[in-house]
């Protein structure tokens, strides 16, 4: 007779659910995670030209130049030296951070998975090849790769990416690097091997799921990272062009506060930190919830 | 009786790499040269203190770890057996004396070739997968044994969806689903996770796990040791009912020794990854010959307020594998250590039929064949 | 016969998680007289060690509280004391040594350091005299080269030492109450005889009272003079060794002593308890032990059972021995 | 001891093969040799017969793998040549200019880990309780405000209008101070919210180890625990966390050194950056590469000295 | 009476400084450090309306022979090399100047091994200075064309008539260098400045790209402040006869020292200049709004005694087409369509808020040759008729045109909000233009290599001559010389030649506007503006007057360290 053990939870509640039931139970967590979707949501709205956003934001009216912010409905961050919606603008700068810390995360991810996987799992001529690689970058002022890699090959919008997945992945490989050499000790691989599983099953069915909560986390702060970043190269004259980024926006506004005009400022600076701490508070929880060994630390 | 399994001087070393360039620095000697027939359809205890070498020894068993040296047979006839070890004992034989170097290649060709055919540590890698179906372990850690991310009708499925040894999904979760039965776990709970199983409960998903392939022969390494007492017997009971179900063999490992005497036939005793002593459990405990196992068995506490035993207390502490002491591994500890047991490893001596150990105070009894 | 060093009333500590209330120990009472060994036995989760920490005060405040009870230490309630006062009182008259040697000692502090630092708070000892103290110590427990050992760090001693060094700490101040949580539960069998001589010379040299906790009864039957058993939370039978393992009352107890093999009689037919431990949380209301339990009653599914005393120093909770059994 | 750290310095060659090789890429293979020479002659003097000359006076007409080995040997040799842009020795320039930094960011470095230690600490001491909360908020906070925004609107206000601090400047010698205490308070602004939450989490994993549980059952009061146990045990991934950072703070703060005009290394940086001024990148990148190396080294170094488990061999 | 206060100026540049080496001066802000430090042959005076040419080192302006060939040029015989360091002239007031450190300097200009930014001014113009570079560049050989005739004479020979020569020994290239400097210090001696000027680099005080302090020369040979007389009608109605008549002859420089601090942020400038540490500021361009208004101050800065000077500067902006692409090389009225549609006014209100002045074609105002009446049909927005133009091009609606692609060079927000000014006015056209995204090298690279289709530049004057604007649209300049639209007129090559060659006159002048003219109405250019300057004085700054072009001004600025005192209490 087996015995019905006790759990409030309903059958088959796999862990990653059950991280999330957690997650979900974190009010603050879910207040930023409201926020960051919300974000995602402008960041659609600019990309499909909801609204006509795209057009609000580059449509010039001298007649409205440097209008304050929160005076007027139609403009509620005012409006730039050419009399353009500097809300609408900060709207497209949300599309340009996002994307640029998606398509960053994204470049990095699959680098950091190969290297960190691989050298993990084979220790041996790989792995020295990887770690040599690894701290060579390390090595390096990342800044510097950056800056030179974009000075050089131009500011497009997937250099700027680019440059950040290249000095990124380190660390995401590192990690990944370290919890394969712990895992494939763990019993449960050893048991996946016992039955003769292949090396391809045990990395991507037994080791990757188990630690796919720091590729997730990672992948959250690195968007923290690179929206800071891209206000650096904005300021050294190394951002995408073209487009209305926070970064160009807070970099011009460094020309206009003399004059009383801090609407770029605002408006860029209230996008982006709404964000970033929605991003910083949500990627707290999401390791707090994905990891449940730091469930005791308080 | 024939042997299911016969191993051979079998040593694991687990190589210390340090620095910079990771160089070999010294070996861990987890397994140090074992040799041990397990009888088809009976169990074989391997008792020892924490770190001497066990769970190396079955994982090597099973095949999990490559030896650094030794053989396995599995299911092989004797006379095979003995064609290859014959041959071996030929070409050492025939290197102490010296003989040119060209025979010796050609016998060692000639090894090699056997070896492949029969020996599971030359199987080739593919070859290997395919034969471990054969041999399953049990692993000592019910927490960490089962893949938290997978529910457990998938862990006891994986082996069956690796050697696709279904036709349908039907046909999976049926079978699925008998293993569950079998092993005593309520069939409903094929979609649950582990973590929603107690010690005892994920013990037996680890155990239909290792069932499901149909296998000659189970490792079980400490199956009990990480449960509950009350739960304990439940699993031992488990056991024992699967191995005249299925006609398996045992290779259990543990450290309790009163659960290896109430469990298996034949015990081995383990110091510093050495068998020192072995034999029939009637014998190991009513005989024992080797003063560690003297010590061990007089260590074991007797849940009777009433009855004492006279204990001899070890002094100091296991010596390290890394660099074990000259000699005799146990001399240090040993009440009964004599000149020669710091000097020289003591070979195995066989002072009685069937009861075999590894000291020099049966120096005059006969040696053990091997 | 002699006094009574603690007594603990209807202890009720909860941990309150996300996932409810758990009962870690419920309703537990006992006491420990002076020089005594008493032995606390059940099964993995059943609340030892929360008994004890709640003993010491370290029971961690939140999750856990202690919701109601007394431990009175020398007719004193340690529940109602201060942070200071317990502070005084651990490590000097009450100490504990934990189950896992391997992460109880600070890692980066020289063994000697460590003994010694009881002293710094417990005495008025210089520290030079504080360290001969702690050296003396760790010859008393029997680890060779006292001077050597006393600088070394944790690592570069066996569990088995680590063991005796906490050992050392614990006796240092000649505690009138020594808590051994599971100390040998991550020992060998060899290591784990070591430890219990001494800890029964000690008990003998000091005259200190030790609370034995275990889940394995053999070391309580060759150990303890009274033993405590726990289950789910709660406490189900008391008694002294002797009556315990020779005339067990309880069920549980009962099949739990059926249950363990015996070295030396591989032929015993082990008893099976069919079923599992119950989950702390959302306990119901009845005999935590009724759906494992051969002789369970009606009864038992809803009614707890209360604590029955059926002679001098043996009780029991069970309903077949409830007042209408009698 | 010794062998282990000459082995590991002897790490540095190809750590450093690959540092020159990374830029070697950028600069020569990707970025090409004839922006090279547009960024390096000035517009009057090119004609296609000059810009051959030219790639033959700078080398660039050699094979490529010619040319990265004199990459390799000027890194390796510290002999860098001439800065293009400032017609100085790249050693000298980088001598001279890597103090100015180090002023600038030395003492805010370390005024920001002493200041989130101590704020750390008193989180981990009074964990879960108000100021707990209120310090793991405005860290938040902190992580999420961008340096530029920072240093505007606190030139602006703290100088310009409170008249805290002068608005931007430098001198020699110890006087510089004056103009060093914005810039630090900025820096350390912007960074203590980091360091808090990581030294916190330190601490917080120590505060939940065994031996601590052991230390309260000796009867020691929660300070001494917090300071003797938690803190000494805490210090060894605070230790790695703080050294590795080091050597970054020789490149200086971009930001920081030009807003308020100080000399400093970082600017450099961005004008070789920008002029292609290649002997004084491959000088910064050689020298931050050697810190690097020495700084992980000594991180190492440690260590062994604050963990007795760690023996160096 | 107090001990007398030393007197500090304190200026301001906004990028990094260059090391001192004339050959290579090609940048503003060092030219301007340096030329306070050191002299050249002749300078502006300072007090005109326009720029004329007055002796420093040359004791008189040259002797020229009647071909216009040949120049005698006398030094005076006073002007000490200063070295503070004692270093490279360790005893006594240094070492004169003399008329080998010029044919030195100008050597150095020629040798290939310099690559001087300043070669292109002398490249063919002075005889035998091409051959001696080609031959190898070797010092101790003479140049026929640039010899000393003695110690203290130069003669100068032209290849052919080239009046603005005289202007270049003003520039900065030309100062000398003793050449015991470069022998004292090798490679690095142009980390150290040593001049004749009316300053000395204060090494002690100096911080490299922080701050550089000039100190007063001891040993400088002295002037004098300009006659009140000699003083333009603008410039005394701006300083007030009175502040002339005060200063008139008096004896330079005013300031003991010279600060020039590194700023490279406008927002650090800015809020320094408010502070009163600095004596004068440009305005950012985007604070323009809220310092002046309707080209008034704010009252706090009237209030302050801020006073505004607005100024016309020698230059123009301009987009230019690539003359050699197949569609807008070929089509005329093409460019003028998208010339009409360009929106210059509101340009220059949002890019300039007014601050300049719309070109009307290449040559600014204040030079010879700019004429005040023309106006430029295709300078001005008219979006009806450029699209009535566009039909007639053959395009109507922008139909059958592909997508034209704008060259960035920065990504500067200016630049950036520029182009896209640009673009958006092309699309009310009805033509796509695109943004290529580039840097400033990949720019002049591909112009090099005609492969810009549309770029936006801007020119300043070398030297105050239209020579130098015309220059741009001269057929044998195609890029990689300056022409970088490619264009090439026989009949705008023909006005230059001619006068290009010949002195300063109003016939000159006129084959100047004619060739002008011809240019606006071909239109490879979309002409932009001639910007004017706008500064804020603090009113204790008592002797500013706004020079575009030249360098070593501060010598003639004094300041009321009084008032600074009292206005700012520091
Ligand atoms: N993968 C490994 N790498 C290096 N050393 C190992 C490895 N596995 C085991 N060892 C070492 O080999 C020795 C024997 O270990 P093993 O786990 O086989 O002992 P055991 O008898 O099973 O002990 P326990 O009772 O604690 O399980 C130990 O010293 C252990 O540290
Ligand atoms: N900090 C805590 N938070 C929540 N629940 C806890 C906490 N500590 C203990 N518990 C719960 O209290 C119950 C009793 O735990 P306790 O550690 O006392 O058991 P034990 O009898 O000592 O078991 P073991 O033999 O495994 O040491 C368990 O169910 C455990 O899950
Ligand atoms: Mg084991
Ligand atoms: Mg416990």
């Amino acid at each position: 007779m087996a015995q019905k053990i006790v759990s409030k939870y309903k059958e088959g509640k796999s862990p990653f659910v059950l991280s999330m039931i957690r997650l979900g139970r974190n009010k603050l967590a879910m207040a930023a995670l409201f926020i960051v979707v919300f974000y995602i949501m402008l960041a659609a709205i600019g990309q499909f030209n909801i609204f006509h956003i795209k057009d609000i934001a580059s449509n010039n009216d001298f007649d409205l130049r440097y209008m304050k912010p929160f005076q007027n409905i139609h403009h509620i961050f005012g409006t730039d030296n050419f009399g353009r919606d500097v809300f609408a603008r900060a709207i497209m700068g949300t599309k340009i951070s996002l994307f640029l810390g998606f398509l960053s995360g994204l470049l990095m991810i699959p680098i950091a998975i190969f290297f960190g996987s691989l050298s993990g799992y084979y220790s041996g001529w790989f792995d020295d090849i990887a770690m040599y690689i690894m701290s060579v970058i390390v090595a390096i002022p990342g800044m510097l790769i950056i800056l030179s890699l974009i000075q050089v090959v131009g500011r497009s919008f997937f250099t700027i990416a680019f440059a950040f997945a290249i000095t990124g992945w380190v660390g995401l490989a590192r990690v990944i690097r370290g919890s394969f050499m712990q895992a494939k000790e763990f019993e449960y691989v050893l048991a996946a091997k016992n039955l003769g599983a292949g090396d391809a099953r045990i990395i991507f069915k037994h080791i990757l799921p188990n630690i796919f909560h720091f590729i997730i986390v990672r992948f959250v702060l690195n968007f923290v990272g690179v929206i800071k970043s891209e206000v650096f190269l904005a300021y050294i004259g190394l951002s995408i062009i073209g487009v209305p980024t926070w970064g160009t926006m807070l970099d011009d506004s460094k020309l206009e506060l003399m004059s009383g005009n801090w609407q770029n400022l605002i408006a860029a600076t209230i996008f982006m930190f709404l964000f970033l701490v929605s991003l910083n508070i949500f990627g707290d929880a999401l390791r707090d919830a994905l990891d449940p060994k730091l469930k005791n630390v308080v | 009786m024939s042997n299911l399994v016969e191993i051979y001087d079998l040593k694991k070393h687990f190589p210390i790499k340090a620095g910079l360039f990771k160089k070999t620095v010294g070996h861990i000697k987890a397994v140090d040269g074992i040799t041990l027939k397990i009888p088809k359809g009976e169990t074989v205890g391997l008792v020892g203190e924490s770190g001497c070498g066990k769970t190396t020894a079955g994982r090597t068993i099973t095949a999990l770890y490559k030896p650094t040296a030794g053989e396995m047979f599995f299911d092989t006839s004797r006379e095979d057996i003995d064609e290859l070890l014959a041959l071996k004992k030929k070409i050492k034989g025939l290197r102490e004396s010296g003989t040119d170097s060209a025979q010796i290649h050609d016998l060692e060709h000639e090894l090699v070739l056997l070896r492949k055919r029969m020996d599971m540590y030359s199987l080739p890698k593919r070859e290997l997968n395919k034969r471990r179906r054969d041999f399953q372990m049990v692993f000592q850690d019910p927490y960490g044994s089962l893949n938290p991310r997978i529910p457990v009708g998938d862990i006891i499925g994986e082996g069956l969806d690796i050697h696709r040894m279904y036709s349908s999904k039907k046909e999976r979760k049926e079978k699925i689903q008998d293993l569950m039965a079998k092993t005593g776990i309520d069939p409903a709970y094929i979609n649950r996770y582990p973590h929603e199983f107690s010690g005892g409960q994920r013990q037996r998903i680890g155990i239909a796990r290792a069932l499901s392939l149909n296998p000659k022969l189970l490792v079980l390494d400490e199956p009990v040791s990480a449960l509950d007492v009350s739960i304990q017997v439940q699993i031992l009971d488990l056991l024992e009912k699967l191995q005249s179900d299925f006609d398996l063999t045992y290779l259990f490992i543990a450290h309790d020794l009163s659960v290896v005497e109430y469990f298996s036939q034949e015990v081995a005793v383990m110091y510093l990854g050495k068998i020192v002593e072995k034999a029939s459990r009637e014998k190991l405990y009513k005989d024992k010959l080797h003063p560690y196992t003297k010590a061990l068995i007089s260590a074991v506490p007797i849940p009777d307020p009433n009855k004492k035993r006279q204990r001899i207390i070890l002094e100091g502490d296991v010596p390290s594998p890394v660099s074990p002491p000259k000699g005799c591994y146990f001399h240090p500890r040993c009440s009964e250590c004599m000149e020669i047991c710091k000097q020289e490893e003591p070979p195995v001596f066989e002072p009685k039929e069937g009861h075999t150990v590894q000291c020099w105070l049966y120096k005059g009894s006969k040696l053990a064949d091997e | 016969m002699s006094n009574t060093i603690l007594e603990i009333h209807n202890l009720k500590t909860y941990f309150h998680t996300e996932e409810g209330i758990v009962r870690a120990v419920d309703d537990v009472s006992f006491h420990i007289q002076e020089g005594e060994i008493l032995g606390l036995v059940g099964e993995s989760g059943c609340g030892k060690s929360v008994t004890s920490l709640s003993i010491m005060g370290l029971v961690p405040v939140p999750p856990g509280k202690i919701e109601d009870g007394e431990i009175l230490f020398k007719g004193k309630d340690l529940l109602k004391m201060s942070d200071k006062e317990l502070q005084k009182i651990r490590g000097d008259e009450i100490t504990m040594i934990f189950q896992e040697p391997m992460t109880a000692l600070n890692p980066v502090s020289k063994i000697g350091d460590q003994i010694a630092e009881v002293l710094e708070f417990h005495s008025d000892l210089s520290k030079k005299e504080r360290w001969e103290k702690a050296v003396e110590m760790i010859r008393l427990v029997g680890i060779p080269e006292p001077e050597k050992r006393a600088d070394s760090y944790p690592h570069e001693m066996s569990g088995g030492m680590r063991q005796r060094i906490l050992i050392a700490m614990a006796l240092i101040k000649d505690p009138s109450l020594l808590i051994a949580d599971e100390p040998t539960t991550a020992l060998d069998v060899t290591i784990q005889a070591q430890i219990l001589d001494l800890i029964k010379k000690l008990n003998e040299q000091f005259h200190s009272a030790v609370l034995l906790i275990t889940h394995d009864l053999a070391v309580i039957a060759e150990n303890a003079d009274r033993v405590v058993v726990m289950y789910a939370g709660k406490m189900v039978e008391s008694a002294d060794v002797k009556t315990l393992f020779g005339n067990p009352k309880h069920p549980y107890t009962r099949g739990l002593l059926k249950s363990i093999p015996v070295l030396g009689e591989p032929d015993k037919k082990l008893h099976i308890i069919e079923g599992n431990v119950p989950n702390l949380i959302d306990l119901p209301p009845g005999c935590p032990f009724y759906n494992r339990c051969p002789e369970a009653m009606d009864r038992c599914i809803n009614e707890l059972p209360v604590i029955t005393t059926l002679e001098e120093g043996h009780t029991v909770r069970c309903h077949l021995y409830g007042e209408e059994n009698k | 001891m010794i062998h282990y750290i000459i082995r590991r310095m002897l790490y540095l060659v190809p750590i450093l093969l690959g540092a020159a090789m990374i830029f070697f890429l950028i600069f020569n293979v990707v970025g090409g040799q004839e922006r090279y020479l547009y960024n390096m002659l000035p517009k009057k003097v090119r004609t296609a017969d000059q810009i051959e000359v030219y790639k033959h006076k700078y080398g660039l007409d050699k094979p490529l793998p010619v040319q990265y080995l004199e990459y390799v040997k000027q890194m390796v040799t510290f002999n860098f040549g001439k800065s293009e842009s400032r017609k100085l020795p790249v050693t000298r320039l980088i001598k001279k200019m890597v103090p100015v930094s180090a002023a600038l960011t030395f003492p805010a470095f370390g005024m920001e880990i002493i200041i989130s230690l101590v704020l750390a600490a008193l989180c981990a001491f009074f964990r879960g309780r108000f100021i707990d909360r209120l310090l793991t908020i405005l860290s938040v906070i902190g992580m999420s405000i961008s340096m530029l925004v920072l240093i505007m609107v606190g030139q602006y206000f703290l100088a310009y209008r409170l008249h805290l601090f002068p608005i931007s400047g430098w001198q020699r010698g110890i006087f510089a101070v004056r103009y060093l205490l914005l810039p630090w308070l900025l820096w350390v602004t912007v960074s203590v919210g980091y360091d808090i939450r990581f030294f916190r989490t330190a601490l917080l994993e120590e505060v939940h180890k065994d031996y601590i549980r052991t230390a309260r059952a000796k009867g020691l009061n929660e300070t001494t625990i917090m300071f003797r146990h938690v803190l000494k045990n805490a210090m060894i991934p605070i230790l790695t966390y703080v050294v590795i950072q080091i050597p970054f703070l020789l490149t200086g703060s971009i930001m920081l050194e030009r807003f308020f005009s100080i000399p400093g290394i970082g600017g450099l940086m961005v004008n070789a950056i920008f002029n292609y001024d290649l002997p004084v990148l491959k000088a910064i990148v050689m020298v931050y590469t050697l810190f690097f190396v020495v700084f992980s080294l000594l991180t190492d170094v440690l260590y062994a000295l604050v963990d007795p488990r760690i023996r160096l061999s | 009476q107090e001990p007398k206060e030393e007197k500090v100026l304190h200026r301001y540049v906004v990028a990094k400084i260059k090391p001192f080496d004339p050959a290579q001066m090609t940048d503003l802000y060092t030219a301007s450090i340096y030329g306070d430090i050191a002299e050249a042959l002749f300078q502006y005076k300072y007090t005109t309306d326009t720029y004329q040419l007055e002796p420093a080192i040359a004791e008189s302006m040259p002797e020229v022979s009647a071909d216009g060939l040949v120049y005698t040029i006398k030094l005076r015989k006073d002007a000490y090399f200063y070295d503070p360091m004692k270093e490279v002239f360790p005893k006594g007031k240094g070492r004169a100047v003399n008329a080998h450190d010029f044919v030195y300097s100008v050597k150095r200009l020629a040798d290939p091994a310099n690559e001087s930014g300043g070669w292109w001014l002398y490249d063919g113009y002075i005889k035998g200075l091409n051959e001696w570079a080609e031959a190898g560049a070797d010092y101790s050989k003479v140049v026929e064309g640039f010899k000393a005739l003695d110690d203290y004479t130069i003669q100068l020979t032209l290849t052919k008539p080239y009046p603005q020569i005289l202007y270049t020994f003003a520039m900065s290239f030309t100062y000398p260098v003793p050449k015991e400097m470069v022998d004292t210090y090798g490679d690095e001696w142009a980390n150290y400045a040593i001049g004749t000027g009316a300053y000395y680099l204060d090494s002690d005080e100096t911080i490299p790209d922080s701050q550089y302090v000039l100190s007063k020369n001891p040993t400088w040979h002295g002037m004098t402040f300009p006659k009140a007389e000699d003083a333009g009608k603008m410039v005394t109605e701006k300083l007030g006869a009175d502040v002339l008549k005060k200063y008139s002859g008096k004896k330079l420089p005013f300031v003991d020292k010279v600060v020039w601090y590194v700023l490279e942020e406008s927002s650090v400038q800015w809020l320094k200049f408010l502070n009163g540490e600095l004596d004068y500021s440009g305005i950012p361009k985007d604070n323009f709004d809220s310092t002046v208004i309707n080209g008034k101050l704010t009252p706090e800065m009237i209030e302050k005694g801020i006073t505004l000077d607005v100024n016309p500067t020698l230059d123009v902006t301009y987009n230019f087409f690539n003359m050699e692409d197949p569609i807008l090389g070929a089509n005329k009225k093409l460019r003028q369509a998208m010339s009409m549609a360009y929106n210059h006014e509101k340009a220059l209100e949002i890019f300039y808020n007014g601050r300049a002045e719309l070109a009307q074609t290449l040559i600014p105002p204040g030079l010879g040759g700019y004429d005040p009446d023309f106006k430029n049909p295709y300078a001005t927005y008219n979006l009806e008729k450029a699209k009535q133009l566009l039909a007639e091009a053959g395009y109507p609606g922008g139909e059958g045109l592909p997508t034209f692609k704008y060259q960035m060079y920065s990504s500067s927000s200016t630049h950036r909000q520029m182009v896209e000014f640009f673009i958006d006015n092309m699309k009310d056209l009805g033509i796509t233009v695109e943004a290529v995204a580039g840097d400033w090298p990949t720019f002049l690279q591909r112009i090099d290599k005609h492969e810009v289709q549309i770029g936006g530049i801007a020119w300043g004057a070398d030297y105050p001559d239209a020579q130098n604007f015309l220059q741009l649209n001269y057929g044998p300049n195609k890029a990689p010389g300056p022409n970088a639209a490619n264009y090439d007129n026989p009949e705008f090559n023909a006005l230059y030649d001619k006068g290009a060659f010949m002195q300063q006159s109003p016939e000159r002048d006129e084959i100047y506007a004619k060739a002008a003219q011809i240019a606006a109405e071909d239109c490879p250019w979309i002409m932009g503006v001639h910007r004017l300057s706008y500064a804020l004085k603090q009113p204790w700054l008592l002797t500013r007057v706004f020079r575009d072009i030249g360098a070593g001004y501060s010598k003639y600025l004094d300041i009321d360290v009084q008032m600074r005192k009292e206005k700012t209490g520091n």
